[in-house]
């Protein structure tokens, strides 16, 4: 697989999460594209937390309208029965746990579920937006990722980075697999037979609890 | 309308050493031509409460890149390379908030409340010199209100009493920005005789100043 | 429209020993149609939250009049002189909270914060048993957020998604408490395809159960 | 005076405390008299804590509107320009200082600013409503009230019951005078010339601080 495969592959897996009826937040990049994967018969509720609920899809070029974008600052659309609010509701919305399921990115992630995906001190201090506020208020916390940055795992025993919050991450996604954390650890729930076992391990630093893991399965 | 503000005379609400919120979202919402009359007046030495940074010569950005800007309080710059710059050369002090916390501290001000108790940040680096209070066994951070000498808003449509309603995703901190400055400017697309009283965002007793679109 | 309750099958959302809270502002937006289904339910030892007690024979009224309520939280009671006999008569339970308050504990549960910091009831009765915290010198009370197993409120308008809209004053409490309990269920006067994206109070996510009205 | 007399002689001189452009919330009872007198040339806007500024006249009883009321329950109408808002909303408005004005009755008030207006334990326990929050809030507290209670002060040294708030009274207006509070005591800078000022203090508990009052005109 390609970069852009293994992203695609990532976003299809991840969307087969999502249960119809879900209040659903996307971040930027690969999370967003999982929209693309929802099969048309599920209703989904896409929430952005500059203000509405009922994401629709990109408009037209020729149609853009800069007064309604996504939380990326891309032109979006308004789907029927959506609605605008301010910030305060919108994140009271994502932190008082009406949002179902967040799917972000992550620099990092540990097996306690631990994240960081905000900053790297002295090289890049983007800011952590809306982050913060989505992994502890959203009810499911999936982390869409490649599994390794430049062959260097990313889903560690313990992050280095400063953290996005502590113990809040449910679920990974990478292009190698799907694993699930709780209290005793990481899971590998699923792998893509395109790797072996030892492969998966290899390239993740944390010890990944595996107990007859299916093959992840994507359209 | 007797709160119409003519654009040249936003210098007389200005001065060095203030504190400005700035209504928008990556720039959706944010009133540029009052940026750029704060631009013009070169004020200095803000501190800025904003979402974010902007872009390098859009919203926030252009203040920055004038160097008016001498503290930066928003929940990220990562669309602002400049801002990041400033930061890294400490010409411009950054401190980074939760989006949802901004959103409270600011909602906080303009409420009366001291402050509010999140759960955001927990166990990261943003509960450093914070107080952490338990209530019903869980850890929440004790987030305090953010005072504003100046809102600066962007609305759709103003009424003649000074009522507002916002387009869009425009809205996101416009509305608490309004409430929680000492002095709020409106910059508005579009002026109308009258709103409906059941759709109206910002009440007029909020809004001190309104700048017309095209004047 | 999915979210279509028939006002018989409440019973099956009641449990003893629950906390209601319930929308209106002297009955004003209080979902009578509502309150007249748990009466005939008889689900005892009833916490309710509620800005008022009602009246002797309207609204919270109706469920304390029928003793189903062992527990008010409520701004104040004066105009049900029944509610101030079962408190002296111990009864029930009054807890007397200030309004202001009261709308922030309520907000604070729906938005996920662990309370608000207000200067209300400093140096009164209400301090009591409260953490008192300094911020910038001032003194706030720490107040808790409060949480409920269900809400009911009156909508005016509710739409096919089960978006709402409230008319007038009967808005008051209505929208925080849809966010803040476990369940909601509507009252709503009138049923219509869609509303305005930009007037809706409150989104259809909060909304779990609608009975319309004339069912 | 009689009761009613008395009444309207502290509405009319409350009413001269408001300054055009006021944001104004009026308690249940003798302060909505104020309303009345208004004069037709000075723009305030009344606050209802239910949830609306710009408070209209009470409506004809044929066109009464049982969805709009004010915070006492009583039917009212909307001003042009005026707007409806929800409870959270309200109380930021009063707490958050952007109440010019509120005019209250009290029970018993200080010579401090404490005030005494929402119960008298085991005898009435109607609760403190809306109060505490505006008395806490509003940029200037004004008490309205009859001078004594069946020829008992109310204007004390010390309040006795309850507080409803500690030192936020900015003035008393009754039928014998106006009375300013502030660090110092209270001061009685207004009196009413159908009393003396000797028999205004002996009505009063608290020492009414008196230097040069004016004497009080109502129209």
């Amino acid at each position: 697989m390609d970069r852009q495969e293994m992203k695609t592959f990532i976003a299809k897996r991840v969307a087969k999460e999502l249960t119809n009826g879900d209040v659903v937040n996307l971040g930027i990049g690969l999370p967003t594209l999982v929209a693309n994967y929802i099969p048309d018969a599920m209703t989904i509720y896409l929430q952005s937390e500059n203000g509405l609920i009922g994401l629709g899809p990109k408009p037209e070029s020729t149609n853009s309208d800069p007064d309604i974008s996504n939380a990326g600052g891309e032109p979006v659309t308004l789907k029927p029965g959506g609605m605008y609010f301010d910030s305060a509701l919108s994140f009271g919305i994502i932190r008082g746990g009406h949002v179902d399921v967040t799917v972000l990115g992550s620099l990092q992630v540990d097996e306690t579920g631990s994240l960081a995906n905000w900053i790297i001190p002295g090289k890049m201090v983007p800011g952590m937006g809306g982050a913060m506020d989505l992994v502890t208020g959203a009810k499911k916390v999936i982390i869409a990722m490649t599994h390794t940055n430049k062959g260097k795992p990313k889903i560690l025993k313990k992050c280095t980075l400063p953290l996005t919050a502590k113990y809040q991450v449910d679920m990974v996604i990478t292009e190698m697999g799907v694993m699930t954390v709780d209290n005793t650890g990481i899971h590998l729930v699923e792998y893509n037979p395109e790797f072996s076992l030892e492969q998966i391990q290899a390239a993740t630093d944390a010890t990944l609890l595996i107990n007859n893991p299916k093959k992840m399965v994507v359209n | 309308m007797h709160k119409l503000l003519d654009i040249s005379s936003i210098k007389e609400h200005l001065f060095d050493g203030m504190t400005i919120m700035v209504g928008g979202f990556m720039c959706v919402g944010t009133p540029e031509v009052l940026i750029e009359a704060i631009m013009q007046s070169n004020v200095q030495d803000l501190t800025i409460i904003c979402n974010d940074a902007g872009f390098e010569n859009r919203g926030v950005g252009k203040l920055i890149k004038n160097n008016q800007v001498s503290h930066l309080i928003a929940s990220h710059i990562g669309l602002n390379p400049y801002a990041g710059k400033q930061m890294s050369a400490e010409h411009m002090t950054v401190t980074l908030v939760p989006q949802g916390t901004l959103a409270e501290q600011i909602r906080a001000q303009g409420h009366g409340l001291g402050g509010i108790l999140t759960p955001t940040g927990v166990g990261t680096i943003v509960e450093e010199n914070k107080e952490v209070l338990k209530v019903n066994n869980k850890r929440y951070l004790l987030e305090t209100a953010l005072h504003a000498d100046l809102a600066i808003i962007e609305a759709y449509q103003t009424d003649q009493y000074g009522n507002v309603i916002y387009t869009k995703t425009t809205r996101n901190f416009n509305p608490i920005m309004a409430m929680a400055a000492d002095k709020t400017i409106a910059f508005s697309r579009e002026m109308v005789d009258t709103l409906d009283p059941e759709c109206i965002i910002t009440p007029h007793i909020f809004i001190d100043y309104v700048v017309k679109a095209g004047l």
